[in-house]
């Protein structure tokens, strides 16, 4: 195994674009490592991208943020502009691992290892968060939701890697929130998960939403469905109703080591609601 | 002639009425303590807490090798083949080993043969991680190459893991040869049923008879594992002159010294073992598993083979507990009198012979006093690991199910569940379910201390239940061998063959010191290699400090008689006018008016003038350690929308018999009940269908962590045992066997489900109120 | 094949030369002769390999040896200074807050980092924030008493 | 003569009896008569058998005496975590 610590974005693609069998970017390592403790992979080139200056910082623009991708999730924890702009994402980011594991993971390394039940993930969707890609031919941008294809694979070309995490700013009275199933306080996978953000129009009604569920399919997803049932409601129990019944209606898990099908449908929609109920607190809304 | 000597009795039982009970020779000697009872620093603290302690894998030997093992993919099959010449070719490979290198040297003894084959497999893996064949090269990326290089050739069987399934007819067999032992007459058919066992008095079907109201019920645990933070661990050397060292992490050196010498065909003597400090056991480090293999690399490659297993390995080819299934009978009389008490055990064993499902049907039942009483336990093969020891083993799962019913008895007829259990509680004179009568004990001081304790009278919050429930556990004690050398200076050195797991130096040489009359600084308590001591068993069945502290006042004492016997020499008068008393020697009698008391120092110092060095050895079987009893109560919190429980209080109440380290005693009680707690809602292994674990790591097999647990608050009863010299009972292990049905009865009581089946997982807790819910 | 690594732990310069797969873990304990720091999984599930690199409480087990070029390591090992232990360490052998003992010292190091970030933890801070440690031994309950009361001393 | 009650795994050895009667004055002496008698208890006495005297528990020691009119109940020699 040949291991590389470039200074610059430019550099890392090049090293990942030339590489001859397996090659993997390094930030945290809290997944690449574990894998290859476990034998399941055997790189042949890893390019540590923690040396690259930018890509360690969190930048606030006109914009929103942007979260580099070498950026710890501690890190992201002890931005208090990011934490008053976004605490949903914060705490998802928050909830990865230990503290220890906190110290080195990353909410791009999380979302490029793409599990299902990847806690920042559902939080980034929908937040509505861009993966800024750098490549061979150049930059582009995608939606976070579109890096993921399916457990474990993701939408990255040869020699490309994510450069950054882009956050829209927040504007007017909007509010964020994560929430996951776990058997225990910490320290497991997400059994089941969901983030809201919302935002709120006159007099405290939903007039924007998004809404993401974790572990429930093969990747992270979007659901539509369910920010339908709560914009231009004021969060009443029947809103919380068809958020909860569209949650479940977008499940579609597996029965594994961690959790039932029947469990996960019924707690997706329990912890929409409650992060709905969440979010719109923090929006502002009573 | 012995036929004439000998009546048999048919089915005919002894009273439960028992005369009061026969004390034997007490030996209890002391209940006013200078040193026992206090809480000093543990002598061996220091180097703990700097990271200079010697754990398993902390040990190097010159040129060592490393060795790994390959081990089976499937839960069950046919090695046809075994192909390890490319891999013996690759460079910096020393040795590579299969079954072939392990040859049989256990003349007959069928355990001894089980534990070699589950070492190594014999022409059959018979559990998903079941070894099959070990390298041994300059360094890990070495060896793990060569593992990839070792060929099986493998037959797949058809394979059963599940308790139920394995004893229905037709279910793929374990063992083709196994027949049910215990069984008259004798099967003619093999099945996966090991053994069938029963205990029990009086007339079951006519004590039920009597019942006003009878709750039967049925009960599942799922496996457990010890879950020790320290994975196994071992460095190996054989030499071609037969002679052989191996340092170990351990709970038994000594036992795993003969064990070892055994299947490797060596003299005892010839192989020195050293334990190193252990980190956790639980019962999962009195079996070998990797040392033999270790040992066998050594021997092959003529050079020091460190073995460590991953934790992956640890889970899957260790010994975990067993998986059960239980059923259990109780009927009462509507005045709360227990009129009969029934139940079936099947425990899993792995593909091994067991004794997991007897412990079972023994402690079922123990905290009572029951007239009509019956167990009868099966021993279950599986393919799945051989099954080892874990704290009190077989207790929690069998006080799960007892202790349930137990509370749905008492609610049944519309008794308070502590009021139900002082009314039944067994007690001195008693005859116990699994057969002898019982000394004096501590279940009903258990229960009033329950019933008093200001946790009961709490209020509880929103969602919230409590419960309770009790343990029991044998204890034992067995062989032991202690010296106690007096040095040039009156330091003194004790030294102990039973691994310190927990604290146990410090309690030792409290009781030492305590004997001696000397403070507890001046008392040096070390553990011996297997070349410095005469055997001693393992540090099990919450024997260290019962046993060894036993041996050690014993050794004390005879330490006592030659310092009187030197200070008579000092003094030029009969050791018979000199007493001991307060770590000094005393003349009696005024004639020796002005003699001034002798301390250890001032004997030490004149050894070398009055016969040599100064000594006191031990070497005992110390029987009698006194049962241990406890009740716990616990506060959980569910939330009803997801069915995840909380323990929000938790208190733990436990006889001693005496605490020699009350600090530590607590800690064995805080220990035991957080390992229940994590087996009560979280813990389990998950096969797959294709027989495989799927959960081979801490991350999906969860322990609880610091955030899942309150402070857990302890009260220490002091009942004496009268068969040890302090009144020192065990204290390990009973402290798991209440935590599964206390918290059950908690979530019952709060939300009148009950759970039968441990873990009380998430979806399974959610699945049951739901089910309430809808009627 | 191995590289060179230059790094700085428990305040000495250290070079070491190591396969560039090697973990942090490997290489403290295998070629550093610093074992205080304990392999309990070798996946980042139990923290009994606790070190800090550079100022952070990481499992070393989830690091590479190759990593640490240019870095600040503190390990067990370097808690106390010279005879004088840590407030941390006093406190855990006061409290009994160890049994075997092979958690220990990740604890401690992880019990460190969170004194350092929040000097007056509550009682749950204390808990959330040791739980990326297990222990098999103590039901945690001393060793959160042990933490409480470092954190006193430590606080003056 | 002492009365001798037997668990359940060693009752189909001695006929189905849950008690006999053996003439023996020490643990040893007891083991070696019932080994005689019923051939069917080696086995277990060979894996460990524990010996309880009037309700103390004797694991290993052979030459322990058994009180006239004492109450012995055998007990598998059990293991411990």
């Amino acid at each position: 195994m040949q291991y590389e610590a470039p200074e610059t974005t430019k550099a890392a693609v090049g090293l990942l674009a030339k590489a001859k069998g397996s090659a993997y970017v390094l930030a945290g390592g809290s997944d690449l490592l574990v894998r290859m403790k476990g034998g399941f992979v055997e790189p042949d080139l890893v390019v540590d991208i923690k040396r690259i200056k930018p890509m360690r910082e969190i930048k606030k623009t006109a914009s929103g943020f942007t979260i580099g991708a070498a950026v710890s999730c501690a890190e992201m924890n002890e931005n208090k502009a990011l934490i008053k702009a976004w605490p949903g994402v914060v705490e998802a980011a928050g909830l990865i691992g230990s503290k220890q594991v906190q110290s080195r993971c990353t909410v791009t390394g999380n979302l490029c290892n793409s599990s299902p039940a990847a806690d920042s993930v559902p939080a980034l969707v929908a937040a509505g968060a861009k993966a800024v890609i750098q490549g061979p031919r150049g930059k582009r941008k995608v939606a976070v939701e579109d890096i993921p294809v399916g457990p474990g694979r993701n939408s990255l070309k040869k020699g490309e890697l994510i450069e950054a995490i882009e956050l829209p700013a927040r504007k007017g009275k909007s509010g964020d929130a994560y929430l996951r199933f776990i058997p225990r306080t910490e320290m497991d996978i997400a059994v089941v998960s969901a983030g809201v953000s919302l935002t709120l129009g006159d007099k405290g009604v939903i007039k924007d939403a998004r809404v993401a569920l974790g572990a429930v399919a093969p990747t992270v997803r979007l659901v539509k469905e369910a920010a339908k049932a709560i914009i231009g409601t004021k969060l009443d129990e029947a809103a919380l109703e068809k958020l909860g019944k569209a949650a479940s209606a977008a499940c579609s898990p597996i029965d594994d080591k961690r959790g039932t099908i029947e469990f996960r449908t019924k707690v997706a929609a329990v912890l929409a609601k409650r992060a709905a109920q969440i979010a719109y607190k923090r929006a502002g809304g009573k | 002639m012995a036929s004439e000597s000998t009546t048999a009795h048919p089915f005919e039982d002894a009273p439960n009425h028992v005369t009061p009970t026969v004390i034997h020779d007490p030996i209890l000697t002391k209940t006013d303590f200078k040193r026992v009872g206090t809480r000093p620093l543990r002598p061996d603290g220091l180097d703990k807490v700097t990271g200079r302690a010697r754990y398993g894998a902390d040990f190097n030997m010159p040129g060592q090798l490393v060795g790994l093992v390959l081990r089976s993919p499937h839960a069950h099959a046919k090695i046809k083949k075994i192909d390890t010449s490319k891999a013996e070719k690759l460079a910096g490979v020393k040795a590579v080993i299969t079954f072939a290198d392990m040859p049989d040297h256990t003349g007959g003894d069928q355990s001894m043969y089980d534990i070699l084959e589950n070492c190594m497999a014999r022409g059959v893996a018979k559990y998903d991680g079941h070894a099959v064949a070990a390298v041994a090269a300059v360094d890990a990326a070495t060896a793990r190459a060569a593992l990839k290089l070792i060929k099986v050739d493998y037959e797949v069987l058809k394979h059963v893991t599940d308790v139920d399934e394995a004893v229905k007819p037709g279910a793929p067999l374990v063992n083709p040869k196994n027949i049910t032992e215990g069984v008259e007459p004798k099967p003619t058919k093999p099945s996966n049923i090991a053994k069938r066992t029963e205990f029990g008095h009086g007339d079951v079907d006519a004590g039920f008879k009597e019942a006003d109201v009878i709750v039967t019920r049925s009960f599942r645990t799922e496996q457990t594992h010890q879950g020790y933070i320290e994975p196994h661990a071992c460095v190996a050397s054989v030499s071609p002159d037969g002679t052989g060292e191996l340092w170990v992490c351990t709970q038994g050196h000594f036992v795993y010294r003969n064990h070892c010498a055994m299947l490797l065909g060596m003299d005892v003597s010839k192989l020195r073992v050293t334990s190193s400090e252990i980190g956790g056991g639980f019962g999962g480090k009195t079996h070998v598993w990797a040392e033999p293999v270790a040992l066998a690399l050594s021997r092959k490659a003529n050079r020091p083979v460190k073995l460590t297993m991953t934790r992956d390995e640890v889970f899957r080819a260790s010994g975990p507990t067993s998986a059960t299934s239980i059923d259990v009978k109780i009927g009462a009389k509507k005045d709360g009198t227990i009129v009969a008490a029934d139940a079936t055990l099947r425990f899993t064993c792995g593909p091994y012979y067991g004794m997991w499902a007897e412990l079972g049907a023994m402690t079922a039942f123990a905290c009572y006093d029951l007239k009509n009483v019956r167990t009868v336990g099966y021993e279950v093969l599986v393919n799945r690991p051989k099954t080892a020891a874990y704290r009190a083993p077989s207790a929690p799962m069998a006080a799960f199910a007892v202790e349930s019913v137990m509370d749905e008895l008492a609610h049944k007829i519309g008794m308070n569940e502590v009021d139900f259990r002082i009314k039944n509680a067994a007690k001195q004179g008693t005859r116990a379910s699994y057969g002898p009568v019982y000394g004096p004990i501590g279940i009903g001081a258990t229960l009033e201390a329950a019933k008093k304790h200001p946790h009961m009278k709490a209020p509880l919050g929103k969602n919230q239940g409590r419960g309770m429930a009790c343990g029991f556990w044998f204890n034992f004690g067995g062989q032991t061998c202690t010296d106690i050398n007096i040095g040039p200076d009156g330091s003194v050195t004790l030294t102990v063959g039973t691994v310190d797991v927990g604290g146990s130096r410090a309690s030792l040489a409290l009781c030492v010191a305590e004997e001696l009359g000397v403070p507890y600084e001046q008392v040096k308590c070390l553990v011996a290699d297997t070349g410095t001591l005469g055997h001693n068993d393992m540090t099990d069945g919450s024997r260290g400090t019962f046993s060894s502290s036993m041996a050690g006042i014993f050794a004390a004492r005879n330490a006592v008689t030659v310092l009187r016997e030197r200070a008579a020499k000092m003094w030029e008068i009969p050791v018979d006018d000199v007493k001991w008393e307060d770590g000094h020697a005393k003349a009696v009698g005024s004639k020796y008016g002005n003699l001034a008391p002798l301390s250890i120092k001032e004997i030490a110092a004149a050894a070398g003038n009055t016969g040599g060095p100064i000594a006191g050895h031990s070497e005992i079987v110390a029987d009698g350690a006194g049962v241990s009893f406890a009740t716990h109560i616990a506060d959980v919190e569910v939330d009803p929308e997801t069915g995840r429980s909380k323990i929000v209080r938790y208190t733990v109440i436990q006889d001693a018999g005496k605490a020699v380290h009350p600090t530590y005693v607590e800690g064995q009680y805080q220990g035991g009940a957080a390992q229940g707690i994590g087996w009560a809602l979280n813990e389990e292994y998950i096969y797959g269908k294709d027989g495989r674990l799927q959960n081979p790591g801490f991350l999906d097999y969860r322990i609880p962590v610091c955030s899942d647990l309150p402070m857990i608050d302890t009260q220490i009863l002091e009942i004496p045992n009268p068969n040890h010299p302090y009144g020192v009972r065990g204290v390990g292990e009973t402290s798991i066997v209440p935590p599964l049905a206390a918290i059950a009865n908690a979530m019952s009581n709060a939300f009148g489900v009950r759970m039968t089946h441990v873990p009380m997982s998430p979806p399974r807790v959610l699945k049951a109120l739901e089910a309430a819910k809808n009627g | 094949m191995a590289v060179l690594v230059s790094t700085t732990i428990n305040g000495d310069n250290v070079e070491f030369a190591c396969e560039p797969n090697e973990s942090l873990l490997d290489v403290l304990r295998n070629r550093l002769g610093l074992s205080g720091a304990k392999e309990g999984c070798g996946t980042g599930d139990c923290g009994a390999c606790s070190v800090q690199v550079d100022g952070r409480v990481v499992c070393s087990c989830l690091v590479l040896g190759v990593e640490a070029e240019g870095r600040e390591i503190e390990t067990v090992e370097g808690l106390a200074h010279g005879t004088e232990l840590h407030p941390l360490q006093t406190k855990f052998l006061e409290h009994a807050a160890l049994q075997c003992g092979v958690c220990t010292p990740g604890f401690l190091m992880a019990a460190k980092a969170l004194l350092e970030k929040n000097p007056d933890p509550t009682e749950e801070e204390i808990r959330f924030g040791l739980a990326g440690n297990l222990c098999r031994c103590t039901g945690y309950d001393k060793i959160v008493r042990a933490v409480q009361d470092a954190a006193k001393v430590m606080r003056g | 003569m002492a009365e001798i009650h037997l668990w359940g795994a060693l009752r189909p050895a001695a006929g189905g009896a849950s008690v006999v009667s053996v003439d023996a004055k020490t643990i040893r002496e007891l083991f070696r008569k019932l080994e005689d008698t019923y051939p069917g208890m080696a086995p277990h006495i060979a894996r460990g058998v524990a010996v309880s005297i009037d309700g103390r528990i004797y694991r290993d020691d052979w030459g322990k005496e058994l009180p006239e009119g004492s109450e012995i109940y055998l007990l598998p020699r059990i293991q411990g975590g």
